[in-house]
């Protein structure tokens, strides 16, 4: 039985403050949506399952007709506010959701630990040929929807949604606890 | 047919068991039969057992393609209830229930029917209210049930955890006179009675064909040749939109995979059946010892009798948390069957766009209870063109959008 | 356990990503419709014993529903392609044919 | 009597012992010692008793296939029954009680059963227990249930933990042993992902017991090279104590790692169960050897052959002193040497085969051993161990012969490959007439998501006897699930030459019924010979019936000793070719896995998401008793010391009512539907118009679903020209947003729209009750929230108290209320500012209770209590939120089907009881009469029944025939207890009918 109280980490998670979030439904393939996009971040549309980071912004590709914009918290109005104005003559839906979403900040020992923490939860191929940096990979831990990311090899970026961020925090303390060091990765 | 006894049995223990003959025949098709039904399963069986002994239509041929109960009735998880929530379901699931009783004396084979009650666990205010409203209907159709306390379910069922962190008990429905029997018992009783009253059961046998006559069936070819009939029943779980599709017509049906598993057999344990159907598991304990586990169907068409793990993980999931004690107990074998699910979850008893041609199908997840009950409304059906326990079960409520909806009180379970 | 590949992100996805949405390419029949074509639409199913075109959606992934075409009895799966087509695609038929030469599209 | 050897056992440390107890009593084993292994050491012959008959059972086997040595391990909330000692590694302080015995493992009660055997054949059950009737529920079936089962029930909570593991490779192989081996070797060295996993704690399987050379080395010095190599190679992993569970479609299996069984002191999870997606899968599982069917073999001591050799060979003990060897083909004489090397007595080998000539054979018989060919055992002798067995000429009926004196029989009926994986996801089996067995059939292969086979076997598993053959077909094996070219090198084999094996199914061949009956196919299930012919000869001739009916098979070891030889006697009976016959379906697991593992990490708190609002904590803070609502968890009420849920729902409604209350309706659905086309869209989603709603409005809505029927309510506001919000139920978003998506995605592909589910993203607070608004003026707003700026169904921005704020005037309690929405990183702080500030005038937070019972006394639907899937908005007086203008919606054509058109059904009304009293939840409307089937006609039922604090007497709402016109009609209703309830039908709204209170 899983009493988290009697666990101790090899693995450690931490929940991050306030991270901004920009949902952006368009058709991507419009040059005016990486245009309005750049001018934000300043970095170029990621291909399909790629997030683009750099100085505290960035892209996330999620689906064909929707990227997530990460930029600092306080700035997401006015970037929603920048983005519906360049995108006026274009059928868009941009939306300041960084509220409705947890992000937690997983840091292993060495880069096969969090590989492996994160295969106790998520069905996805975690293999290094399969999933590297730059890859946003949108799956599920356990039985919540969660999207990751490695920010390094030993550290990776996990976002769910807020209400179930405890359920994610916990599965996720378990999964890094030790004695339950699998050494696949 | 030799007559099964204590008696017998110590007669024949003086000759080790040399004399004991077939308990069905094994013979050829004859040309032609009054009544011939497809699907050797515990529904065709007891349609046919029905048409001989409420309406004495002996003449009668059961087809099955492969051994006889080799399809959902020998799958199931054998649980017997009537606690259904709309009147057409109640009727038929209690008159079943009521002949499951005295079913091991009609047949003269023990089926073991083992009325050892059957909880169904609320756990939510919702599905509270929706057991109380099942009660009360229960009450007017002449089902005993009643709900009860969470002491009292702990009472019935010492194993059970109350206060699961999530999904506390806040009581349950409870029908004492449900319970269980040894599925493939049922259909060899049957088997053996319809053989005994000159029925011809053909196993091995597929059908191919379904011939018509201006609108009426006429006979069915197989793989051991053409056979001749008056009436056809279609009674075949998993299959029924494939041979509907021999007689030219389709169904609200879709072919899903449903799965079970056992753990290993421990000592008595668990007196009831226990239905949780928030968290979507389902366990009782045979006779043998085993715990005998199932949950909710799969969501896509199979036609392969194996489902996917996640729903066998589910259930399990499901039940370590409500019977903490399961998760040192072992899964000996996991299992599936296909069956059919209707446009409303509820069977299909019915006459067809083909004259003479009738159909029993759409059981879904539940059919083992039902079947003395569906085999009495078939077989009346069959004979006399219409049946009252059959009549609301009709192909035309689709059209009509008179659903028979019991997802209302119940989840996956049955 | 089915493994689809999601056409529109390229995930080759565990079947707990997904969500099965029934028999693909029905035609929607509204008001003013016939009784039989309204059923039709709304219950009659294939329900094939064999190639089977049927809904998913990536739901853990990104959110999209696109269309497979299975085998009920082999669970072979010969494709997957994009919601937006009312029938299925050449190409697919194609490749079942040249698996299956007597199948044909019913 | 069994022992340990002076010298050998290749996986023991005789250095260190481990002592463990077995029923209590003390004993010592050595490190590296099977719980098996350590019990035949310390001559403890007697492990256990059979299911039905209670006979004494010994240890037969030294594997996964063990069908008796079944013990107890552990205590209290480590304990676990059903555990094969031939699979438990012994560990210091281990405890093992053995089962189904009473008082005791010596004197067991149930053993009566074995004196009654012959009047309990197989499925006698079937044929008696039938009168009277009464007495199967009451006498035999607690007598049977009683006397079977095996272990005992663990009764406590599970203190250990589990967990699962994703991998993906492109080939798992499952087995250790050397083919297994080979084929790592050889896929690894073409760089593909790969995994080797083995059930046991060791790696190279037989070949070491069988005394096999491999490069001109010793068998293990082989392996240990090969490990090393492989442990070199970046791209295999190597997994010990893993087993291949099951194999399910599309490449996907299940390993079975115990990680802390042989090291419960260890912290770590006990279990991990392994979810592998393997493009390809090698079934290196090996083979397993079968029994001989004689009279009595089934009496400890009796065991397998290859069983008795590793004993001796792996751990240094043997099971007797003095041997018989009893075989149908060569290998079995590799016991019969191995024990005669070990200094034991070999008293004879036991040969049907009349001229069988061999390696082996001349081995044995220049080391001195008795043959006897041509011969058979007539029977085993002996109680709870065997004392010798009786020989005769296998072709006669065993009535005569010499009496060979011994304390041990090895048996051996030939191998059978382990084809269960192959089999798991339909690969299908051809018979070899050569080998007597069955084995996988390369032609019909499982077929994955590509339509290619995508399991291959190697090595025994693959049906071959030979060292030689089986490191070849590992390449061979590989080369095809690759579809490389193998370069591999095979190492060079050295090892004996065998003939063939006879299929030999009973010895001997003319034995009478008397012996046929105490031949054992399945020891613990106790199925004898005689029991398949009686099946047989009763008609149970399909192979599924006759396990079914005799329980072949069926018992926890699944038939891997017995279904073989049950089939071939089968097949015999019915003068039937065994191919013929066909085989049981084999499924998954391959050897029993514990729940636990299958649950996973699952329990507890983390057994399922639990959704939290942001003001979660604070609810927990105030001793909120709370509900599940989906997957959210939401107060329902908030008790204070000394308050039970009455009284906290009628004081929370009275403060509510009298002056303010507030709700955290943060739950609440939230969607954003935008676009040129969203008001299109909108009027097709709901059965009224929306696209008329003017930015700014709200508007209460119903959805329907396709089928006509009411699957959602909720208000929707314009937030300008293309952009509505759409409010569901607190279980609605997520469906509710798929539902959406599907249709746009699927079917009106050109409709411009985007959605987008923001539920999180807000927190929502209701704020209720006559002092609502002067709660916002207290708290200052940038914004005019009088009634006339902002009147009922109006919504604005507005800044209140310094939060960003979205308030819209709706109400779903009749009172005046404002619904505020603010980020939901703010809504604790908001929240326990409106709390600080309501102070004042009491404000009260209140709970799902308390809303519905509000919502009651307004007459206001709440889905899933009005609706329950059945229920079409026309049944609940909705008609004006029913568009007539529009030409389409969804579930337009289905509400015109002639069920659903016809205005004779039930429809929603309001019941007030003739005393005040509160009407039963569930509770029917009764009509006179019986319809066809007998049951009692009804004319409706309760939807919601409430006790109504603000009106002191019981309020509810009802479906009932025709109920609109009926007003002021008395009906009978059931009280749940048999009896009855008389109500009259009521107008629904019960309190303020003008809405004034909301209006203001």
């Amino acid at each position: 039985m899983s009493d988290l109280s009697t666990l101790t980490a090899y693995v450690s998670v931490t929940e991050l403050p306030l991270q901004g979030m920009i949902t952006l439904r368009a058709d991507l393939a419009q040059k005016s949506v990486a245009t309005a996009v750049k001018a934000i971040t300043g970095l170029a549309m990621p291909a399909p399952r790629e997030i683009v980071e750099k100085g505290g912004y960035g892209i996330a590709w999620m689906s064909h007709d929707e990227v997530m914009i990460l930029c600092p918290a306080a700035e997401c109005s006015a970037h929603v506010a920048t983005l519906d104005k360049k995108l006026a003559k274009l059928h868009h839906l941009a939306l300041d959701m960084s509220d409705a979403r947890a992000v937690f900040e997983i840091t292993a020992p060495n880069a096969g630990a969090l590989r492996d923490t994160l295969a106790k939860l998520m069905p996805a191929d975690f293999h290094p040929d399969t999933f590297g940096m730059g890859e946003l990979r949108r799956s599920r831990v356990a039985q919540a929807a969660a999207a990751v990311w490695l920010t390094s090899p030993k550290t990776a970026r996990l976002f769910c949604f807020r209400s179930v961020a405890q359920y994610v925090h916990d599965l996720l303390r378990v999964s890094g606890a030790k004695g339950g060091e699998v050494g696949y990765f | 047919m030799r007559h099964y006894s204590v008696f017998a049995i110590v007669k024949e223990a003086m000759g080790y068991h040399q004399g004991w003959e077939r308990a069905w025949r094994n013979p050829t098709p004859k040309a032609h039969y009054d009544a011939i039904i497809i699907g050797a399963g515990g529904h065709g069986l007891a349609t046919a057992y029905y048409l001989g002994k409420n309406f004495g239509i002996t003449n009668v041929a059961v087809i099955e393609k492969g051994w006889l109960g080799g399809g959902n009735t020998g799958r199931n998880t054998t649980i017997i209830r009537s606690n259904y929530l709309q009147d057409p379901s109640a009727a038929i699931y209690e008159k079943s229930r009521s002949l499951y009783e005295t079913l091991s004396q009609d047949l003269n084979y023990n089926i073991m029917f083992s009325p050892r009650g059957v909880i169904m666990l609320a756990q939510t205010e919702h599905e509270k209210r929706g057991y109380l409203r099942t009660a009360h209907a229960n009450s007017l159709q002449g089902v005993e049930t009643r709900f009860i306390t969470p002491r009292e379910v702990k009472e019935l069922c010492p194993i059970i955890h109350l206060e699961g962190p999530r999904y506390p008990v806040l009581g349950g429905l409870w029908q004492a006179r449900g319970g269980t029997a040894r599925h493939d018992a049922v259909a060899w009783g049957y088997a053996r009675a319809c053989s005994a009253m000159g029925m011809d059961i053909i196993q091995q046998c597929e059908v191919t064909a379904i011939h018509r006559e201006n609108g009426t069936v006429s006979a069915i070819e197989t793989t051991k040749g053409r056979i001749g009939c008056n009436k056809l029943g279609i009674v075949v779980a998993g299959h029924s939109s494939h041979v509907a599709d021999m007689a030219g017509f389709r169904l609200p049906i879709e072919s899903v995979a449903l799965q079970a598993l056992v753990s290993e057999p421990i000592k008595p344990c668990m007196d009831v059946v226990v239905m949780a159907n928030t968290v979507h598991g389902y366990m009782s304990q045979s006779d043998k010892g085993e715990m005998v586990i199932g949950g909710g169907a799969d969501g896509y068409n199979n036609y392969t009798q194996r489902g996917s793990f996640q729903h066998i993980e589910e259930t399990v999931r499901a039940l370590v948390e409500t019977f903490p004690m399961i998760s040192r107990l072992k899964m000996l074998r996991q299992w599936g069957g296909i069956v059919d699910m209707t446009g409303d979850r509820s069977p299909i008893i019915s006459k067809t766009p083909v004259e003479n041609c009738f159909i029993n199908c759409g059981w879904g997840t539940g059919g083992f209870k039902a079947i003395p009950g569906s085999g009495w409304a078939m077989a009346e059906l069959m004979a006399k063109g219409h049946s009252p326990l059959a009549d609301e079960f009709g192909l035309n409520r689709f059209r009509e959008g008179r659903f028979i909806d019991e997802s209302v009180a119940a989840g996956v379970a049955h | 356990m089915l493994l689809l590949t999601c056409p529109y992100c390229g995930v080759s996805a565990d079947e707990t990503e997904l969500s099965p949405g029934g028999e693909a390419h029905l035609k929607r029949f509204g008001p003013g419709s016939s009784d039989e074509d309204f059923e039709g639409y709304l219950f009659m199913r294939h329900n094939q014993k064999g190639v089977h075109f049927e809904r998913w959606r990536h739901t853990y992934g990104c959110g999209k529903w696109f269309l497979a075409a299975r085998c009920t009895a082999s669970l072979e799966v010969f494709g997957t392609y994009s919601a937006q087509t009312p029938e299925p695609p050449k190409e697919i038929i194609e490749k079942i044919q040249a698996k299956r030469p007597d199948w044909s599209l019913t | 009597m069994s022992h340990r050897l002076p010298q050998g056992g290749r996986l023991i440390d005789k250095t260190r012992t481990v002592s463990f107890t077995f029923n209590g009593q003390k004993m010592r084993g050595v490190a590296g010692d099977t719980l098996a292994s350590a019990l035949l050491a310390e001559d403890q012959m007697l492990v256990g008793r059979s299911f039905k008959y209670h006979r004494p059972r010994g240890i037969m086997a030294s594997g996964a296939e063990e069908p008796n040595a079944l013990v107890g391990l552990g205590r209290d909330a480590r304990f676990e029954p059903n555990q094969r000692v031939t699979t438990t590694e012994l560990f210091e302080g281990l405890e093992a009680q053995s089962q189904n015995h009473w008082p005791s493992l010596e004197t067991d009660i149930g053993v009566v059963n074995n004196y009654l055997a012959r009047f309990l054949p197989a499925g006698f059950y079937y044929k008696t227990f039938i009168h009277p009737r009464p007495f199967w529920k009451y006498v035999f079936e607690p007598i049977i249930r009683q006397s079977a089962g095996l272990g005992k029930a663990p009764k406590d909570r599970d203190a250990d933990r589990y967990e699962h593991f994703y991998a993906h490779v492109d080939l798992l192989i499952i087995g250790g042993g050397i083919a297994g081996l080979q084929a790592a070797l050889a896929a690894g060295k073409l760089g593909k992902r790969v995994l080797l996993i083995e059930q046991t704690a060791h790696w190279g399987g037989r070949a070491p017991v069988d005394g096999i050379e491999l490069g001109g080395k010793s068998a293990d010095a082989w392996i240990a090279a090969t490990v090393a190599a492989l442990g070199k190679m970046k791209n295999v992993t190597l997994r010990n104590r893993t087993m291949g569970a099951g194999v399910y479609d599309h490449g996907y299996a299940l390993a079975y790692e115990r990680v802390t069984d042989h090291a419960p002191m260890v912290d770590g999870p006990r279990h991990r169960l392994w979810r592998i997606r393997a493009a390809r899968i090698i079934t290196a599982t090996g083979a397993i050897e079968r029994p001989l069917s004689f009279a009595g073999n089934d009496i400890p001591g009796v065991m397998l052959a290859s069983a008795l050799r590793d004993y001796i060979v792996n751990y240094g003990v043997a099971a007797g002193k003095c041997i018989v060897i009893a075989t149908n083909n060569d290998d079995g004489y590799r016991s019969a040497l191995v024990a005669k090397e070990a200094g034991l007595e070999v008293a004879a080998v036991i040969d049907p085969r009349p001229a069988a000539t061999g390696d082996l054979i001349e081995a044995a018989r220049s080391a001195g051993i008795p043959i006897k060919q041509g011969m058979a055992i007539a029977e085993a002798q002996g109680g709870k161990r065997v004392t010798g067995v009786k020989i005769c000429a296998q072709d006669s009926d065993g009535s005569t012969g010499e009496v060979i004196a011994c304390d041990a029989v090895g048996m051996s009926g030939g191998w059978s490959p382990v084809v269960h994986l192959w089999s798991h996801c339909g690969g299908k089996l051809i018979w070899d007439a050569a080998q007597a067995c069955f084995r996988p059939d390369p032609a019909r292969p499982p077929l994955s998501h590509d339509g290619e086979g995508f399991v291959f076997a190697a090595g025994a598993a693959d049906g071959h006897a030979t060292a030689a053959a089986a490191l070849a077909s590992a390449n061979a094996a590989v080369g095809a699930a690759t579809g490389h070219a193998i370069t591999t090198r095979l190492p060079k084999v050295a090892e004996a030459v065998m003939g063939d094996l006879a299929p030999i199914w009973i010895m001997p061949a003319r034995a009478n019924i008397q012996k046929r009956a105490k031949m054992w196919l399945d020891f613990q299930n106790d199925v004898k010979v005689s029991d398949v012919q009686l099946a047989a000869r009763e008609g149970y001739e399909s192979v599924e019936h006759t396990k079914r009916y005799t329980t072949l098979g069926m018992a926890t070891d699944q038939g891997k000793l017995s279904n073989i030889n049950g089939l071939a006697v089968l097949a015999d009976a019915l003068q039937a070719e065994i191919p013929a016959v066909g085989t049981t379906t084999f499924r998954p697991p391959y050897t029993p896995i514990s729940m636990g593992a299958i649950a996973g990490e699952a329990r507890g708190d983390i057994f399922q998401p639990l959704r939290r609002t942001p003001m979660f904590d604070w609810h927990v803070a105030q001793g909120a008793d709370f509900e599940p609502v989906g997957q959210w968890r939401r107060p329902y009420c908030y008790p204070r010391v000394g308050e039970d849920r009455h009284a906290a729902v009628t004081r929370e409604i009275n403060a509510t009512r009298g002056a303010l209350g507030l709700l955290d309706a943060s739950t609440l659905g939230k969607i954003i539907v935008k676009g040129p086309d969203a008001g299109r869209f909108m009027d097709m989603l709901y059965t009224n118009m929306m696209s008329t709603l003017k930015p700014g409005r709200c508007r209460y809505g119903l959805m329907c679903n396709e089928n006509g029927f009411l699957m959602d309510d909720g208000v929707v506001a314009r937030l300008d020209e293309d952009t509505f919000l759409v409010h569901t139920t607190t279980g609605g978003a997520d469906h509710i947003h798929a539902h959406m998506e599907d249709w746009l995605q699927c079917e009106w592909w050109d409709f411009k729209v985007y959605t987008a589910n923001v539920t999180e993203r807000w927190a929502q607070v209701a704020v209720v009750g006559p002092k609502a608004r002067k709660l916002l003026e207290k708290l200052g707003s940038d914004t005019d929230l009088s009634a006339e700026a902002l009147p009922f169904m109006a919504w604005t921005d507005a800044k209140i108290g310094g939060f960003e704020a979205r308030v819209f005037r709706i109400s779903f309690s009749g009172e005046l209320s404002f619904e505020i929405a603010v980020p939901a990183s703010q809504g604790l702080e908001f929240w326990e500012t409106l709390i600080e500030a309501g102070a004042e005038w009491n404000i009260t937070p209140y709970g799902t209770e308390a809303l519905h019972v509000m919502r009651a006394e307004k007459g206001f639907i709440m889905i899933g209590d009005e609706t329950d899937g059945t229920v079409i908005p026309q049944d609940l007086g909705l008609d004006w939120a029913i568009s007539k203008k529009k030409e389409d919606y969804l579930g337009k054509r289905a509400q015109a089907r002639s069920f659903m058109d016809n205005p004779d059904r039930w429809k929603l009304v309001g019941l007030e009881t003739l005393d005040g009293g509160v009407l039963p939840d569930g509770a029917y409307v009764i009509r006179a009469g019986r319809n066809a089937n007998g049951q009692n006609n009804v004319q409706g039922r309760v939807t919601s029944t409430y006790y109504s604090p603000t009106l002191d007497r019981g309020i509810a709402m009802a479906l009932i025939h025709n109920g609109p016109d009926r007003m002021g009609e008395v009906v009978n209703l059931t009280d749940g207890k048999g009896g009855q309830i008389k109500a009259r039908i009521c107008s629904t709204i019960f309190f303020d009918p003008e809405g004034e209170k909301q209006n203001v």
